[in-house]
C-alpha cells in the first residue's frame, strides 16, 4: 500500500518534470501537506476518510496555486531552486503551527469507514480503496498528457516565447499543469495519511522531495509507468537495507550518482530502448 | 481595396535601454489590406518596433493602436489573440515536435482544443488536413514527420511562416523572413506572401529590395531609430538619404 | 505451548544511520544482545533472537518494518524506538496488534499520556524528567535566575514551560526566554540577549546540534568565564564528547545513568566498550535494561503471550544496572532515580571519557508524573 | 601545383544517427578565397562544422599543412589557425560587444588590432559597451566576423557572413574580404547571395545532398550559370 | 541609552555586527555556488557537504597529523578541490550539454553519499576544534564583546570574495567562464581548452566551500550535518542574488545575514523563513534576481 502511495505521487512529479519539464524539488509540500490536513480532518474533524483525502487533494492544490504563482516565473534550474526553499519554508511552517504537533505528527488517525459503509480498518479493504485511487490518479495523468491541453504543454516546454507569440497564455498552462500535479501528489499524501494513520514532518521535508526524485529517475523521467516502477524498487529497498549493516543514504546516494550516469532513462525507460532496439 | 484607415497606428513610440535610444518618436500607420515594408540599416531599430508593436517589449513613451484599440498595455499573448501575429528574425520553432506538431500547436489555439485536459489528444486529428495544406505552401511536405531540430537553418524559417500563418492572422509581422533562404525558396515565399496578402495586412522587415520592390506597397525606411522616408518603393529608392544610408552605391 | 513459535523474538527499531543515531545505533544492539547473554541465553527454554532495523527516522519506514516484523516475522516486542514521531507511530501500531513496545530512545511524555497504551512502557528518560532534574535541582545547587533558549517547535516549548515550572516550584526566577528557529546554525544573536538578560542560568530548551552549537558559542562569547552557567536540558554523553570538555566546561544536564557512579556501572562500561569502542550513555544501558526486564517478566509470566507479559512488567519493580529500585506506574512509565551532572573542567578530567560530576540525585518519584496526572486514559 | 592548405578527403559525417555529408572532397591553396553553394539543407554548414571539429561523428580525412585534424580536440584546431564565424553568429550575451571582441586568444602574429576593427565597423566602436546581444541581428553578424579578424587565424571558415545584413554593410564585408585576401588570409566562404561570392571568390564548390557536385575557378562562374540554375533553382 | 524600536541601539549594532558575519558564510558559500552555476550550470547539491567536508579535512589535519588551523586554511581547501576536480573528471563532464538537472541530481548524490559516509564513521555529534591560539579572546567594542575569531572570519571572507569578483569580473579568464557559460563549444572553437576551465572552476567553487568550511570549524561544530541545513538557506541567498551572478551572490549573502541578524531580534520566531520570505517578494517584482541578469 505504501508503494502504492509513493507511486501515484511520482506519477503527479513526473507529470511535471517529464511533460512540462519542471523540476519541482519542493513536492514534499503538497504530499506532506495533504497528509496533514486528511489526518487533521479526519482524526479531528470526525470526517469520513473519502472527505478526508479529497480535502488533502484540494489543499495541496491550493497550496500549488500558490507556490506556482511564484515559481512558474522561472524555469528549468531556477525553478527547482525556488520550490526547494518554498518547500522549506512551508517545513518551517508546519513545524510551528500548533494543528501538526509538531516533531510528534498527528497520530493515531482512524481509518473509519468510507462513507460510512466500507470498514478501512479491514486490510484487504484498505488495500483496494488504495489501489482505486492509484489507478484514478494513473490514469488521470495518463489522460493529461495525452490531451489537447498536454500537447501545448510540451510545446512550451520547447519553446515559450513562441508559444506566447502564437498567443498562448503561457504562464496559465504552467500553473495548471502545476496545480494538477500538486492536487494529485495531495491525493497521495492524503491517502498515506489513511493507511499509515499518521501524518508526520518527514513527508513535508525536503529529503522527501528528493525521495520522489529518485524514484522518478530511477523509474525513467517522462515515461508513464517507470515512476511506479521506481516507486516499488525504492521502497522497497529502504525496507529491506534497513536491517543492513550498510547506511542506507550512502546507498541511496550510490543509486542516484549511478543512475544519472549510467541508466539516464531509468528502468523502464531502459527496458522500453532495449524492446525497440530488438524490434529495429 | 486597401482602404484609408489605418488597421495598426502607432505613435510617437520610444524605446531607451539604459539611456540608449534605440528607437525615437516613431509614428507609423499601417493602412489594412496592405503590404508594407519596413527597411533600414542594421541597428536602426526595426526588430525592436516589431518587438514593442507585439508587446514583447513595452515602448518608453508613446501609443500603440490596433483596429481602433490601444493595445500599449496589453500581454504579448492577447496581443497574438487580437489577430497581430509575428515571427522571429531568429528562426523560432519547436525543435523536438515535428514539422506537422509545429503546425498544429498554432492550430490548436483558436480551435478552442487548447485547453481540454480530460480528452484525448487523437481529436486534434482533425486539425491535419489544414496543417499539411500550410506545409505544403511553405514546400516542407516531404519533412512533415521530422522532427524540427533536423531541418536545415532556411527551412526552418519556412516552417516558422507556416506556423503563423496557421492561426490566420489578421495582420502578419515577418522579421526577415527571407534571410538565410535560396533562391528558389525565396521566389517560393514570395508568392506565398502575395498570396496570404489578399484579405491581410502585412509588415515586414525585408533586407533583400529585390523582395521589397515586388512585394511591398509601401515602404517605411528607419535610420538611427528614427524615420528616414517613407512612401512606395521608387520614392523611397529614389531618395539619396536612403541611399547612402542603407543601399550603397551598388543598388540600381 | 509456552512461547510463541519456540523462539522470543525482540526488535530493536532505532535511528542508525541518521540524526539520532548517537543516541543509540548500532551500539543499542549490542546491549540488547549483552541483556540476552546476562540472562543466560535462553528463557523458558526457548531461544532468545535479538533482531533490529534502521527506521532512518522516518515513521512509515519505521511502521512498515514494525508491521513486517509482527506479521511475518513473528517478533514479540519491539523496543528503544528513538525520536517521539516514530515512537508514537509504533506504539500506536502495536496496541492494535497487541503486543508489547518499551521506548527508551523517545523523550515525549505522550507515549504514557495522551497517547499511552496498555501494552507500551517508557523505559528513560523524559521531558518531564530532565525539566524536573536541571529545572528544580539546579535552582537548588544556586541557579535561580533564568533565561531560556528555546527551540522554536513544540519539543522546545514543553522542555521550557515544565522548566520553568519546576524552576518557579523551587523559589526561582524566570527572566525571559528566545525562542530559535531548529537547526539554527549561528546562536550568536540570541546568546547576547541571554548575557545581557542578567540571568545567572541558560537554559537550552533545544536538543542536537542545536544545543551544541549554542554551547560552542556561549564559550566564545565568554559567558561561562562572565558567570553564566548554561545548562541543557537534552544532552548526552556522547554529545559532550564531540563538543570537547574546553568548549562544554560547567555545563549542567540530567541524565539517568552514568557510568562513573558505581563499579557495577564502571565493570558494564567497560564490557560495553569492548563490544563497541564507546563508553555506553543512559538510551544503551535503558534498552539494555528493558531488555532484560522483559525476558524476566517472561520467566515470571510463565508465557510470552502479551497480556500476561504486560501485566508482570507492570507488577515486577526493576533492579539491575540501570535502574535500582524501579518501579512501573499503570500508565507504563517506569520510575527510577535521575542525577543532575556538571561537566569538568579540562584539567579536572582524568581519562577520555571522564567528564562528568554529579551535582544532585533527582529521586524518581519527583522526576517523574504521576499517573493519575499524566491524561492517560487507562488510569482514570 | 603546391600542396593545399587545406586538405579535406572523403569526409563523411553524422548527426547523431543521420548521415548527413558522404564523401566530401575539398581543397583550399594558402591565399585563395574558396565559396561553397549549395541550396537550403545541402550539407554546407555541416562541411564547417565537420572541419572545425565541433561535429565530432566523422569519418575521412581533414589535413591542415599536411596535419591530420581529425584526432585534435576542438581548441587544437582553433590554435592550429582555423577562425570559425558560426551561422548563428554566436555572440555572448554575458559580455559587452568590447568583450565579445577580444575573447578569441590570439593564435598567430598578424591579427588586426581592435583600432583597426573598429575603424571597419563604426557600429560597434559606438556599442562597444552594450551587451553582446542586445546589438542588432545585423550588428551581431559583424561582431562575429569582427572577432576572427583579431585572432591572427589565417584560413577563416565564413558562414553566411552576409545574411540579414543591410546592402550597405555586405558591400563593406565585402570590401573587408577583399582587404584580407590581399593581406594573403585564406578564406572558406558559405553563401547564398552569389551575387557578392563573385566578388571575392577565385573558386566555387557546388554541394548537393552532401556530396561536392562541381568546382569551378570564378572566373568561370557565367559558363556554369545553367548548372546553378539547375542545382540552386536561381 | 538610546533605544531603536526598544531595542537598545548597542545592541542593535552588536546584532548588525553579527549579521554580518553569518553574512561572511553566506556570501562564501554562495559565491562558490554561483561559480559553479555560473559556468558549469550545475547547481552544485554537493557544495554543503563540500563545506563540511572541509571542516572535517582541518579536523583531521589536526587530530591525526598534527598540522594546526592556519596550514588547514590552505591545505583543506586544496584537498577538497582536488576530491572535487576528480568527481568533475570522471562524472560531471560526462553530463555536459545534457539538461542541467542531471548536474544536480548527481550532486545531490554526492551529497547523500558524504553526509552518510561520515554520519557512518563520525556519528552525528560531531567532533571539537579550537579556534587558533592567536585568534581566541575577544574585543570589547563598547556596545558588545566581539571575538576576535569572529572579527577575522569577516575580513577573510571579505578579501576572498573580493578577490574571486575581480578574477572573474575583471580578467580574460574571467570573460573565458562567462562566455563558456553560454556556449562552451563556440569557445572551445576559438581556441580556449575549455574542458580544463570547467574541471579548475568547479574546483575553485567546491575549494571556496572547504575553505568556508575551515573558517567555520571553531565556531560552529564540525559535525556531518552541518552542511546540509545551511546549503538549503544558501540556495535562498543565490536565488534572491540572481544566479550565476557573482557580485549578486556576494552583496546578497552579506544583506541577508545581517537582515536575518535583525530579524533574530525583532521576531526571532521568522528568522528561520525571513530569507525565503525575502527570496519570494524578490521574484514577484524582479524574476531574474537583484542581480541577475532577464533570460
Ligand atoms: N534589449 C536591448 N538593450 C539594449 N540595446 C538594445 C536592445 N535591443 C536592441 N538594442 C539596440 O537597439 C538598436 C536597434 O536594434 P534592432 O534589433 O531593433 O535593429 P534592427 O533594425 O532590427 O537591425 P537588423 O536589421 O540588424 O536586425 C541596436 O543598436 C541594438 O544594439
Ligand atoms: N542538429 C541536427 N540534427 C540532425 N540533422 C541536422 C542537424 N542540423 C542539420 N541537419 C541536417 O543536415 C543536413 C545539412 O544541413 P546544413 O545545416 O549543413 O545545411 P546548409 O547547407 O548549411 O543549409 P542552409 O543553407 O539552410 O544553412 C540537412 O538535411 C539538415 O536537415
Ligand atoms: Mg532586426
Ligand atoms: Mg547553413
Amino acid at each position: 500500500m505504501s508503494v502504492l502511495c509513493f507511486a501515484l505521487f511520482a506519477c503527479a512529479f513526473n507529470l511535471l518534470i517529464g511533460y512540462v519539464g519542471l523540476l519541482s524539488f519542493g513536492h514534499a509540500t503538497f504530499f506532506g501537506g495533504a497528509a496533514y490536513f486528511t489526518a487533521h480532518a479526519v482524526k479531528v474533524w470526525g470526517w469520513d476518510p473519502l472527505a478526508g483525502i479529497l480535502l488533502g487533494a484540494c489543499g495541496a492544490a491550493a497550496l500549488g496555486l500558490v507556490v506556482g504563482f511564484l515559481a512558474i516565473r522561472r524555469q528549468g534550474i531556477y525553478f527547482a531552486m525556488i520550490t526547494l526553499a518554498l518547500g522549506q519554508m512551508f517545513a518551517f511552517i508546519c513545524l510551528q503551527v500548533p494543528f501538526t504537533h509538531g516533531e510528534d505528527g498527528i497520530q493515531g488517525v482512524p481509518r473509519g469507514r468510507l462513507l460510512g459503509l466500507l470498514d478501512l480498518n479491514e486490510p484487504l479493504a484498505m488495500y483496494y480503496v488504495t489501489l482505486a485511487i492509484f489507478l484514478f490518479g494513473f490514469f488521470a495523468v495518463w489522460r493529461i498528457v495525452n490531451s489537447p491541453f498536454g500537447n501545448i504543454l510540451k510545446a512550451i516546454r520547447e519553446n515559450e516565447r513562441r508559444a506566447v507569440s502564437l498567443g498562448y497564455r503561457v504562464e496559465r498552462y504552467k500553473l495548471g499543469a502545476f496545480v494538477m500535479s500538486a492536487a494529485l501528489a495531495g491525493l497521495a499524501g492524503g491517502t498515506k495519511a489513511i493507511v499509515f494513520q499518521f501524518a508526520t514532518l518527514t513527508d513535508v521535508q525536503w529529503q522527501m522531495s528528493g525521495e520522489v526524485i529518485l524514484m522518478t529517475l530511477l523509474g525513467g523521467i517522462g515515461t508513464l509507468i517507470g515512476p511506479v516502477v521506481g516507486a516499488a524498487f525504492v521502497i522497497t529497498l529502504q525496507n529491506y537495507l534497513a536491517t543492513f549493516d550498510f547506511p542506507v543514504t550512502v546507498l541511496i546516494g550510490i543509486i542516484f550518482v549511478v543512475c544519472v550516469l549510467v541508466f539516464r532513462r531509468g528502468i523502464a525507460g531502459e527496458a522500453m530502448e532495449a524492446l525497440r532496439r530488438r524490434s529495429l | 481595396m486597401a482602404s484609408a484607415t489605418p488597421i495598426l497606428s502607432a505613435t510617437g513610440i520610444t524605446m531607451e535601454f539604459r539611456g540608449f535610444v534605440a528607437v525615437k518618436d516613431v509614428t507609423l500607420s499601417i493602412r489594412e489590406g496592405t503590404v508594407h515594408a519596413l527597411i533600414g540599416p542594421n541597428g536602426a531599430g526595426k526588430t525592436t518596433v516589431f518587438n514593442m508593436l507585439t508587446k514583447f517589449l513595452t515602448p518608453t513613451r508613446g501609443r500603440i493602436e490596433f483596429r481602433g484599440r490601444d493595445i500599449t498595455a496589453l500581454k504579448p499573448a492577447e496581443v497574438a489573440r487580437l489577430g497581430l501575429v509575428r515571427s522571429f528574425q531568429i528562426s523560432a520553432v519547436f525543435p523536438h515536435l515535428t514539422v506537422l506538431d509545429n503546425v498544429r500547436v498554432a492550430l490548436q489555439r483558436p480551435s478552442r482544443l487548447a485547453t481540454q485536459f480530460w480528452r484525448s489528444s487523437d481529436v486534434l486529428s482533425r486539425l491535419d488536413d489544414r496543417a499539411l495544406e500550410l506545409i505544403d505552401a511553405v514546400n516542407l511536405s516531404p519533412y512533415a514527420h521530422l522532427p524540427a531540430v533536423e531541418l536545415s537553418y532556411g527551412r526552418k524559417r519556412a516552417l516558422e511562416i507556416a506556423t503563423t500563418l496557421a492561426l490566420d492572422p489578421t495582420m502578419l509581422l515577418l522579421d526577415e523572413p527571407m534571410a538565410g533562404m535560396g533562391h528558389e525558396d525565396i521566389g517560393r515565399i514570395s508568392d506565398l506572401i502575395r498570396r496570404i496578402a489578399k484579405g491581410r495586412t502585412i509588415l515586414m522587415v525585408e533586407h533583400n529590395l529585390h523582395v521589397v520592390e515586388d512585394l511591398c506597397d509601401r515602404v517605411t525606411v528607419l535610420a538611427r531609430g528614427e524615420i528616414l522616408a517613407d512612401g512606395s518603393y521608387d520614392e523611397v529608392s529614389a531618395d539619396p538619404r536612403v541611399r547612402e544610408a542603407y543601399m550603397g552605391t551598388e543598388h540600381e | 505451548q509456552q512461547v510463541s513459535d519456540n523462539v522470543v523474538k525482540i526488535g530493536i527499531l532505532n535511528d542508525q544511520s541518521g540524526v539520532y543515531a548517537d543516541f543509540g545505533g548500532k551500539s543499542s544492539v549490542e546491549a540488547a544482545r549483552m541483556a540476552v547473554e546476562d540472562f543466560g541465553g535462553k528463557v523458558l527454554g526457548a531461544p532468545i533472537e535479538i533482531v533490529n532495523a534502521d527506521h532512518q527516522n522516518k515513521p512509515d519506514v519505521a511502521s512498515s518494518i514494525a508491521r513486517q516484523w509482527y506479521d511475518t516475522e513473528k517478533v514479540d516486542a519491539i523496543m528503544e524506538l528513538t525520536t517521539s514521531s516514530v515512537a508514537l507511530a509504533v506504539q500506536g501500531l502495536s496496541k492494535e496488534k497487541k503486543k508489547i513496545n518499551i521506548v527508551t530512545g523517545a523523550a515525549t511524555t505522550d507515549l504514557t499520556g495522551k497517547q499511552c497504551s496498555p501494552y507500551g512502557f517508557h523505559w528513560a528518560y523524559d521531558t518531564h524528567a530532565l525539566a524536573v532534574g536541571t529545572g528544580g535541582a539546579l535552582v537548588q545547587n544556586g541557579g535561580n535566575k533564568w533565561f531560556f533558549l528555546t527551540a522554536d517547535y513544540a519539543f522546545g516549548y514543553s522542555l521550557e514551560e515544565e522548566t520553568s515550572k519546576f524552576v518557579k516550584a523551587k523559589g526561582g526566577q524566570v527572566l525571559g526566554s528566545v525562542r530559535h528557529p531548529l537547526s539554527t546554525n549561528d546562536f550568536s544573536s540570541f546568546l547576547l540577549q541571554a548575557q545581557s538578560s542578567g540571568a545567572n542560568v541558560i537554559g537550552l530548551a533545544n536538543a542536537g546540534l542545536d544545543t551544541s552549537n549554542a554551547i560552542k558559542q556561549a564559550s566564545e562569547f565568554g559567558i561561562t568565564q562572565g558567570g553564566q552557567r548554561l545548562a541543557a536540558l537534552l544532552f548526552t554523553l556522547a554529545e559532550v564528547r564531540g563538543l570537547g570538555l574546553k568548549a562544554a566546561q560547567g555545563l549542567t544536564l540530567t541524565e539517568g545513568w552514568y557510568w562513573d557512579q558505581s563499579d557495577e556501572n564502571r565493570a558494564f562500561a567497560k564490557r560495553f566498550m569492548d563490544r563497541t569502542g564507546r563508553m555506553p550513555n543512559m538510551i544503551h544501558v535503558g534498552t539494555y535494561s528493558s531488555v532484560l526486564q522483559y525476558l524476566k517478566a517472561i520467566q515470571k509470566a510463565g508465557t510470552d503471550a502479551t497480556e500476561p507479559v504486560a501485566k508482570a512488567l507492570h507488577e515486577m519493580p526493576v533492579e539491575d544496572v540501570f535502574a535500582k529500585k524501579g518501579k512501573v506506574l499503570p500508565n507504563g512509565r517506569m520510575v527510577y532515580d535521575m542525577y543532575l551532572f556538571q561537566v569538568k573542567k579540562p584539567e579536572e578530567s582524568k581519562s577520555e571519557w571522564d567528564m562528568y560530576k554529579q551535582l544532585a540525585k533527582v529521586p524518581g518519584d519527583d522526576a517523574f508524573l504521576k499517573a493519575s496526572e499524566s491524561g492517560c486514559q487507562l488510569t482514570q | 601545383m603546391s600542396d593545399p592548405l587545406l586538405e579535406v578527403r572523403a569526409l563523411n559525417a553524422w548527426y547523431g544517427e543521420s548521415h548527413v555529408l558522404h564523401g566530401v572532397d575539398l581543397d583550399i591553396h594558402e591565399g585563395e578565397t574558396v565559396t561553397l553553394l549549395g541550396r537550403n539543407g545541402a550539407g554546407k554548414t555541416t562541411t564547417l562544422r565537420a572541419i572545425m571539429g565541433i561535429l565530432r561523428r566523422r569519418e575521412g580525412a581533414i589535413r591542415l599543412r599536411g596535419r591530420d585534424l581529425l584526432a585534435l580536440p576542438l581548441h587544437k584546431v582553433a590554435q592550429a589557425g582555423v577562425g570559425y564565424v558560426p551561422e548563428e553568429r554566436g555572440i555572448f550575451a554575458s559580455l559587452s560587444v568590447e568583450e565579445n571582441l577580444t575573447l578569441p586568444p590570439q593564435v598567430a602574429e598578424g591579427g588586426m588590432s581592435v583600432e583597426e576593427i573598429y575603424s571597419l565597423f563604426p557600429n560597434l566602436h559606438e556599442r562597444r559597451h552594450s551587451q553582446g546581444t542586445k546589438l542588432s541581428g545585423g550588428e551581431q553578424q559583424m561582431l562575429a566576423i569582427a572577432r576572427v579578424l583579431r585572432t591572427g587565424a589565417r584560413l577563416i571558415l565564413l558562414d553566411e557572413p552576409t545574411e540579414g545584413l543591410a546592402p550597405v554593410i555586405v558591400q563593406r564585408i565585402g570590401d573587408v574580404l577583399v582587404a584580407l585576401k590581399k593581406r594573403g588570409m585564406t578564406i572558406l566562404l558559405v553563401e547564398q547571395n552569389f551575387r557578392f561570392a563573385r566578388k571575392v571568390a577565385d573558386r566555387f564548390y557546388l554541394m548537393e545532398d552532401g556530396r561536392m557536385v562541381n568546382s569551378f575557378p570564378g572566373h568561370e562562374l557565367d559558363a556554369h550559370m545553367d548548372e546553378l540554375q539547375d542545382v540552386l533553382g536561381v | 541609552m538610546s533605544t531603536i524600536f526598544g531595542i537598545p541601539a548597542p545592541a542593535l549594532y552588536g546584532q548588525i555586527l553579527i549579521g554580518l558575519i553569518n553574512g561572511s558564510f553566506y556570501a562564501l558559500l554562495s559565491l562558490g555556488l554561483a561559480v559553479i552555476f555560473g559556468l558549469l550550470r550545475v547547481i552544485n547539491f554537493a557544495h554543503g557537504a563540500q563545506y563540511m567536508l572541509g571542516a572535517f579535512v582541518a579536523y583531521g589535519l589536526l587530530n591525526y597529523l598534527g598540522i594546526g588551523y592556519w596550514p588547514s586554511l590552505v591545505l583543506a581547501p586544496l584537498i577538497v578541490g582536488v576530491t572535487a576536480i576528480a568527481i568533475e573528471r570522471t562524472m560531471l563532464s560526462r553530463l555536459y550539454g545534457l539538461d542541467p538537472l542531471y548536474g544536480l541530481l548527481l550532486t545531490f548524490g554526492l551529497a547523500l553519499i558524504f553526509e552518510g559516509a561520515f554520519r557512518y564513521w563520525f556519528g552525528t555529534s560531531g567532533k571539537p576544534y579550537a579556534p587558533p591560539q592567536q585568534l581566541t579572546g575577544a574585543l570589547n567594542l563598547g556596545f558588545m564583546f566581539l571575538p576576535i575569531y569572529r572579527g577575522w572570519v569577516v575580513v577573510a571572507s571579505l578579501a576572498v570574495c573580493l578577490g574571486t569578483w575581480l578574477l572573474i569580473e575583471k580578467t580574460r579568464l574571467g570573460a573565458y567562464l562567462r562566455a563558456a557559460t553560454e556556449n562552451a563549444t563556440l569557445v572551445q572553437a576559438f581556441g580556449v581548452n575549455v574542458p580544463r576551465l570547467l574541471t579548475l572552476t568547479y574546483g575553485l567553487g567546491a575549494a571556496l566551500a572547504a575553505l568556508a568550511g575551515v573558517l567555520a570549524a571553531p565556531i560552529y561544530q564540525v559535525s556531518p550535518l552541518m552542511g546540509s541545513n545551511l546549503i538549503i538557506i544558501v540556495f535562498a541567498v543565490v536565488v534572491v542574488g540572481g544566479m550565476g551572478s557573482i557580485l549578486g551572490a556576494i552583496v546578497t549573502g552579506y544583506v541577508l545575514g545581517v537582515l536575518e541578524g535583525l530579524t533574530k531580534v525583532f521576531y526571532p520566531e521568522a528568522s528561520s523563513i525571513v530569507i525565503f520570505v525575502v527570496m519570494a517578494l524578490v521574484l514577484l517584482v524582479r524574476p531574474a534576481g537583484l542581480f541577475g541578469r532577464e533570460a
